[in-house]
């Protein structure tokens, strides 16, 4: 994956948008956004509330359509595509309100996370015997939630639920992770742990991670690069001292998250 | 040796024991009818007559001495409910006769069920012709007349009516009663008066609310005549909006089971139109309107319901009349105590019994042969509701097709000299 | 009967790892109990066949509560796979059980198929009520099409043979029930194990997310179809085995009465329970036989209330209640998997 | 087809829709605001017509002139609506607001099965006719045709007053939008302080007045028997899932589409009649999947 960066412009970049626009009621949600992601790297999207962010994962993975523009996976066009076409092709999601199957396990949502990748069709397996439970139990040890393997995710606390939420994801083994902001409901104590935890998690499976985050602290500390978002579109871009050191930024958002 | 003087002694004990029954305790019977659902427009006061025969019958000490004890089963409860309990009648009750069904349908499946379970049942008020004609049964017995003596009584009243219609419509419900009845209306008609047009026709759904296009169509279509061989709620909504929207003052309507409605559509039922009964049954009937049991009757059933009697009334007791009558019969004709069931078949065979109405008699192929009443409606004022004059009483003989034949091949063959060649007896009311 | 008992062990030895549990244990006492049911009580046999029938479709019903879903038309399959049988009795006089069952579940597999495309776009009331629009379309074709389906008198379907033999109605009504009973343990199995199985899984998920549904790859839409094809294939041989042991198929099968029937009795013997479906069709149509039996009038009423009191008081149904009973005391673990099973 | 013909087809369609929109109009309101699909609502319709033939009858007998049969229409509407919608909601519904929907549904199926042999036990199994109503308006003519004034002209009549009185209730009055605030967002309403268990109430029992308002205006024209609910809940179901759930102009407009589709097919095909509402439903739901009128709820993530 990473020979791609080395290689420069040989291959397109993993996941490239074009001039996204789109627009709900009055609001512009996502404005001429042009953006490319290359592989290997944690990007952190940052910016206020409503610039725009989850807007921008919910084009990428086909969610919502864009009145106009491109997206592109590794030069292919996606924009078309359903969400779960593009799931296949390697982009996976985690979400900023975990979107779980409530009244399976933490173990089982792992588990059908794997027969869904997979394509288990044998109807008299059952799900807890399939060849994936040990890479799942694995899984599971990553995110630190082996004790709660068990437990429905109804009874799960908030922060146990992102975690779960991620690994589900995880487990279909993608090459591009979006996630919406993965410590948000973690105590903030543990935010870093968290964090540490996951970027290890991403770098064992060796995957390309985009996420959104509010904690100036996280980014600074586990981003390899930052977007910062404004008024539907890429405000600036650069690593997280650069961005974090910036004039605007440190105006526009730092200002808004101790407010 | 042993062995074969017990078997030699069963053999010679055996027609002995096959002569007689032991006299049981009670006579229980099983009658399905609708209790539930449209038809329970017949199927209740059919209920409710067969409790005052049983009544009257056991005062008097029943059969020979046997009290008789009815199990109802409502047909409206859908076709699994109805077979297992008429199984459950019939096998560990131990009925030793079962009277069934209202429904056409009904009878088509309970029919063969009775000859697998070898009980002895009575059609007591299904109309379909086609149960005889396609199968014979050893255990299957009709002790009214069906569809085809009930439509050829309407086709030849009519004929003999109104000798000079040109147009007719039809409006039946959409299902077999329906569809069949119209078949023969109809292939009688081209058979007997060839020129006639049939200018539309009409099924509308079983259960009807509303027949407003209907009529609006029939408005249009000014037939002559209207046929309506439809019942209970269906009947009394098309006859009260063709009334109020003056459709039965430019048509004749033929309507072969308004007996029925009578006294529910009151007023709404005008002068001039054709009422058939299926069979001769009409609680004013012209021959037997002054015999004791018939006033009897007629008393004590106003009494227990508080309405006149409809012709399911009629079908029961000719139903309740062939059971008791063959009882007798096989008692008396074996010189036993109690007839066995093979004693109780012979005795059904040919039987001759009355009801009500007329006196039938079945015929060898199980079919029975009903007299058939038609008469034109009059608002006498004597009723708050319409009544009959020109009633015609006709002969049920002649309305049934040849033992073997099927009703409408029969039918195709008859010609204009049909309805003459009837024996009918005519009364003024 | 061997062949019965040897399914009902290996179900219990699959359940519990080899240990047999009392609900195993119960289970197959209570499949024996029915199989010596015309031994015992002869005139119970073809009641209890008939519940054994509906019990299968009712089945059918419940893998779709599984998803949270709820049909008010599924008498549709039930209708078109004992209206295929009837058919094929008509125009191949003397044709074999096998092959009328056959014809009756491709019947109601291929309709499955083609209704299930348009439904599965659907979810909670629009899902039901478009089923229910599909099933009384059938409906009123079969009443309509007199000349074509007999009308609301119906067809009448007779006797087929058995492997080739013409059997009297004794022998052919043992057949059918211990086919009846073969089926229900059969199919009764397998969609215990399917429930447990990653597709059966990931078709109960319907019920909870979609959106993660389609963000592991899947379609909510074909995800949803799979288990309507099996409950329509469920309702189907409920649909055949009811008209075999009939003998005549009328619209009637089809009312939307019935579908909601269907529910009715998935949701009394316990939402979502494999056993409780047959439990459950067992208890109504005893209930229902006597009560219109005993009281002719009412018995529409007593039903209702039966209902209602189930759903107010023990919403999880008959098999709630027995569970109830089974664990009293003891721990109750509720993964859906080990549920499932 | 020449211009008699279709005429005459478009008055059977005309006074057959009012008939199915008001009873329609409470199924869709109940929907709108409790999301509870009621299949007692049927119920409700057939015994609000026996009551409005017991009483009619009864105060005929009396002597009253036969235009009272109208005023009592309406009185066997609202002892419908209190005397069962209320215990029905109060007794019943109110139990299971939180259950899954299926649940919600079995208990009005269950409801719809206990009203179905009350019927039968009141007013027994024989068919009641009470036509006194139709024919105190008396018949039009229209073209050579003969129709009654009152499916003519005083159907539609109420159909559209309703049509607009509810619009107008619901719109402009202080109940109307407390009813409209609840149906918007429950808790919300809870939590400025509407008393959402009353408006339910209130709802549902309007809803059944509207059920009994069907029936007793169905009563003049046709027979009253056991089981005419069954038929007419499934039908208007067909019109409020058509409709879109909980749409009150839209169920009129589809109430006309299903009754002039019906009474047309009678002229042009008739053996499709019976098929006309459900095909028109399963066509607008194939293109729709909200219904004509209903808008699609987008799923937030």
């Amino acid at each position: 994956m990473t020979a791609t960066n080395k290689a420069g412009t040989a291959k397109p970049p993993l996941l490239e948008t074009r001039e996204l626009m789109i627009k709900f009621g009055g609001v512009t949600a996502a404005n001429n956004v042009s953006m490319q992601i290359e592989a290997g790297r944690n990007l952190a999207i940052i910016g206020p509330n409503g610039a725009g962010k989850t807007t921008f994962l919910n084009i990428c993975t086909g969610w919502i359509k864009p009145r106009s523009g491109k997206v592109f996976l590794e030069g292919e066009d996606i924009t078309p595509l359903p969400p779960r076409k593009i799931v296949r092709r390697g982009v996976a999601r985690a979400f900023q309100i975990p979107q779980l199957f409530t009244e399976h396990t933490a173990l089982e949502n792992l588990l059908i996370s794997a027969a869904a990748r997979e394509g288990l069709r044998n109807p008299l397996q059952n799900l807890h015997n399939i060849r994936q439970r040990d890479e799942m139990m694995h899984l599971l040890d990553l995110v630190h939630c082996t004790d709660v393997a068990d437990r429905v995710v109804v009874e799960l606390s908030e922060g146990q639920r992102k975690l779960i939420d991620i690994a589900v994801a995880l487990a279909l083994k993608p090459r591009l992770l979006l996630m919406d902001e993965p410590t948000s409901g973690v105590a903030s104590s543990q935010k870093h742990e968290v964090m540490e935890i996951l970027v290890g998690a991403l770098a064992e499976a060796g995957v390309t991670s985009v996420f959104v985050e509010h904690d100036m602290g996280i980014v600074a500390r586990h981003a390899d690069e930052v977007a910062v978002w404004n008024a539907g579109n890429v405000q600036l871009r650069g690593t997280p001292q650069e961005i974090l050191e910036h004039p605007d930024v440190i105006r526009d958002v730092i200002g808004e998250e101790v407010a | 040796m042993k062995t074969l003087l017990t078997t030699s002694a069963l053999c010679v004990a055996m027609p002995l024991a096959a002569m007689a029954a032991d006299k049981p305790e009670t006579l229980k019977i099983g009658m399905t009818t609708f209790l539930t659902g449209p038809a329970s427009v017949f199927g209740v006061p059919a209920r409710d007559a067969m409790d005052i025969f049983v009544e009257n019958l056991n005062a008097e000490g029943g059969i020979n001495g046997v009290p008789i004890e009815v199990t109802y089963i409502d047909e409206g409860a859908g076709a699994e409910a109805l077979t297992s309990e008429y199984r459950r009648v019939a096998q560990t009750e131990g009925a030793e006769v079962m009277l069934a069904s209202i429904s056409s349908g009904n009878c088509q499946t309970l029919a063969p069920l009775a000859e697998d379970l070898k009980v002895p049942n009575l059609m007591w008020d299904c109309g379909t012709q086609r149960i005889f004609e396609e199968q014979s049964y050893d255990y299957v017995f009709r002790p009214q007349g069906n569809a085809t003596s009930e439509m050829l009584a309407a086709v030849a009243y009519l004929l003999k009516t109104h000798p000079d219609f040109e147009t007719i419509a039809v409006v039946n419900q959409d299902y077999a009663w329906g569809r069949d009845s119209w078949d023969i209306f109809h292939t009688a008609l081209e058979a007997m008066k060839p020129g006639v047009k049939v200018v539309g026709e009409f099924f509308p759904k079983f259960g009807a609310p509303d027949f407003s296009t209907e009529i609006s169509r029939l408005q249009a279509l000014r037939p002559d005549v209207v046929l309506s061989t439809s019942w209970g709620g269906d009947l009394d909504t098309f006859v009260q909006q063709a009334f109020q929207r003056g459709l039965m003052n430019t048509s004749t309507f033929v309507l072969p089971l308004a007996e029925s409605s009578l006294e529910r559509l009151g007023s709404s039922l005008p002068a001039g139109h054709i009422v058939g009964a299926r069979g001769d049954h009409y609680f004013l009937h012209p021959e037997r309107r002054d015999d004791a049991d018939f006033k009897g009757f007629m008393e004590q059933y106003k009494d227990a319901t508080g309405d006149i009697p409809v012709y399911s009334v009629f079908h029961a007791s000719q139903a309740f009349a062939a059971l008791k009558t063959a009882y007798e019969k096989a008692i008396a004709d074996n010189g036993v105590d109690w007839p066995d069931e093979d004693q109780l078949l012979a005795a059904l065979d040919g039987l001759e019994f009355q009801g009500l109405g007329r006196a039938l008699h079945l015929r060898e192929d199980h079919q029975g042969v009903e007299s058939q009443l038609m008469g034109t409606s009059a608002q006498t004022g004597e009723y708050p509701f319409a009544t009959l004059e020109n009633i015609m009483i006709f002969d049920g003989e002649g309305l049934l097709p040849p033992v073997g034949e099927a009703s409408i091949d029969w039918i195709k063959g008859l010609d204009a000299s049909f309805a003459d060649g009837l024996s009918v007896k005519t009364y003024e009311n | 009967m061997s062949d019965i008992s040897r399914h009902t062990t290996a179900r219990g030895d699959v359940k519990s790892g080899g240990m047999p549990s009392l609900r195993a244990l119960l289970t197959l006492l209570a499949v024996l109990l029915l199989a010596a049911v015309p031994f015992i009580a002869p005139s119970m046999q073809l009641l209890i066949n008939l519940a054994l029938a509906k019990g299968i479709a009712v089945l059918g019903v419940t893998v779709l509560l599984r998803a949270g879903q709820v049909s008010f038309g599924h008498a549709l399959f039930f209708g078109i796979s004992a209206y295929a049988g009837a058919f094929l009795m008509a125009s191949l006089p003397g044709a074999d059980l096998i092959l009328v069952l056959i014809a009756g579940v491709l019947g109601a597999a291929l309709s499955g198929l083609l209704v299930g495309l348009f439904v599965v776009r659907y979810r909670g009331i629009f899902f039901g009520m478009l089923n229910l629009a599909f099933s009384m379309i059938f409906w009123s074709i079969l009443e309509k099409f007199y000349h074509v389906t007999g009308g609301a008198d119906g067809i009448r379907l007779p006797r087929p043979t058995v492997l080739g033999m013409a059997l009297e109605r004794s022998g052919f009504e043992a057949v059918i029930f211990y086919l009846s009973i073969a089926l229900m343990v059969g199919l009764g199995w397998f969609t215990l194990r399917w429930f447990a199985s990653p597709v059966g899984q990931i078709f109960q998920t319907i019920k909870t997310n979609e959106t993660r549904l389609e963000y592991l790859g899947l379609s909510p839409k074909r995800v949803l179809l799979s288990g309507y094809l099996l409950s329509a294939i469920l309702c189907g041989v409920g649909g055949s085995l009811m008209a075999m042991t009939q003998g005549v198929v009328t619209p009637e099968y089809v009312w939307w009465v019935r579908s909601a029937e269907m529910v009715f009795i998935a949701v009394l013997g316990g939402a979502g329970s494999v056993r409780g479906a047959f439990i459950g069709a067992l208890i109504y149509e005893i209930v229902r036989v006597y009560a219109s039996a005993y009281a002719g009038d009412i018995w529409q009423m007593l039903l209702g209330a039966f209902l209602l009191v189930i759903i107010l008081f023990a919403p999880k149904g008959i098999m709630g209640i027995a569970d109830g009973l089974i664990h009293r005391g003891g721990k109750r673990r509720a993964t859906t998997a080990e549920e499932a099973r | 087809m020449n211009l008699t013909i279709f005429l005459l087809a478009l008055f059977d369609g005309i006074s057959y829709a009012a008939l199915v929109f008001i009873v329609a109009l409470g199924l869709t309101l109940i929907f709108g605001v409790m999301r509870i699909l009621n299949v007692a609502h049927g119920s409700l319709y057939a015994i609000g017509a026996y009551a409005t033939v017991s009483l009619t009858g009864f105060f005929l007998a009396l002597g009253f002139a036969p235009v009272f049969a109208f005023p009592l229409m309406l009185v066997s509407a609202v002892l419908v609506g209190v005397l069962l919608g209320g215990p029905i909601e109060w007794l019943l519904l109110r139990r299971i607001y939180d259950k899954p929907e299926v649940l919600q549904l079995l208990v009005t199926f269950a409801v719809f099965m206990i009203l179905e042999d009350v019927q039968r036990l009141l007013w027994g199994t024989q068919p009641y006719f009470q036509a006194s109503a139709l024919q105190a308006l008396g018949n039009v003519t229209v073209f050579g045709v003969t129709y009654t004034v009152y499916q003519l002209i005083l159907l539609p009549l109420v159909a559209i007053c309703l049509l607009f009185g509810l619009r107008f209730f619901l719109r402009h009055t202080v109940i109307g939008k407390l009813i409209l605030a609840t149906t918007e967002d429950r808790e919300a309403a809870q939590s400025i302080g509407i008393d959402a268990d009353r408006v339910f109430l209130f709802t549902f029992v309007v809803g059944a007045v509207l059920a009994g308002l069907g029936g007793a205006l169905a009563s003049p024209t046709t027979s009253i028997l056991p089981g005419m609910g069954a038929d007419m809940i499934v039908l208007s179901f067909a019109v409020v899932a058509t409709a879109g759930l909980g749409q009150i102009e839209g169920a009129a407009v589809t109430a006309l589409m299903i009754g002039l589709g019906r009474s047309f097919a009678v002229y042009v095909w008739p053996e499709v009649a019976v098929l006309v509402p459900y095909l028109i439903m399963v066509l607008v739901l194939l293109v729709r999947p909200e219904g004509l009128f209903g808008s699609p709820v987008a799923r937030k993530i």
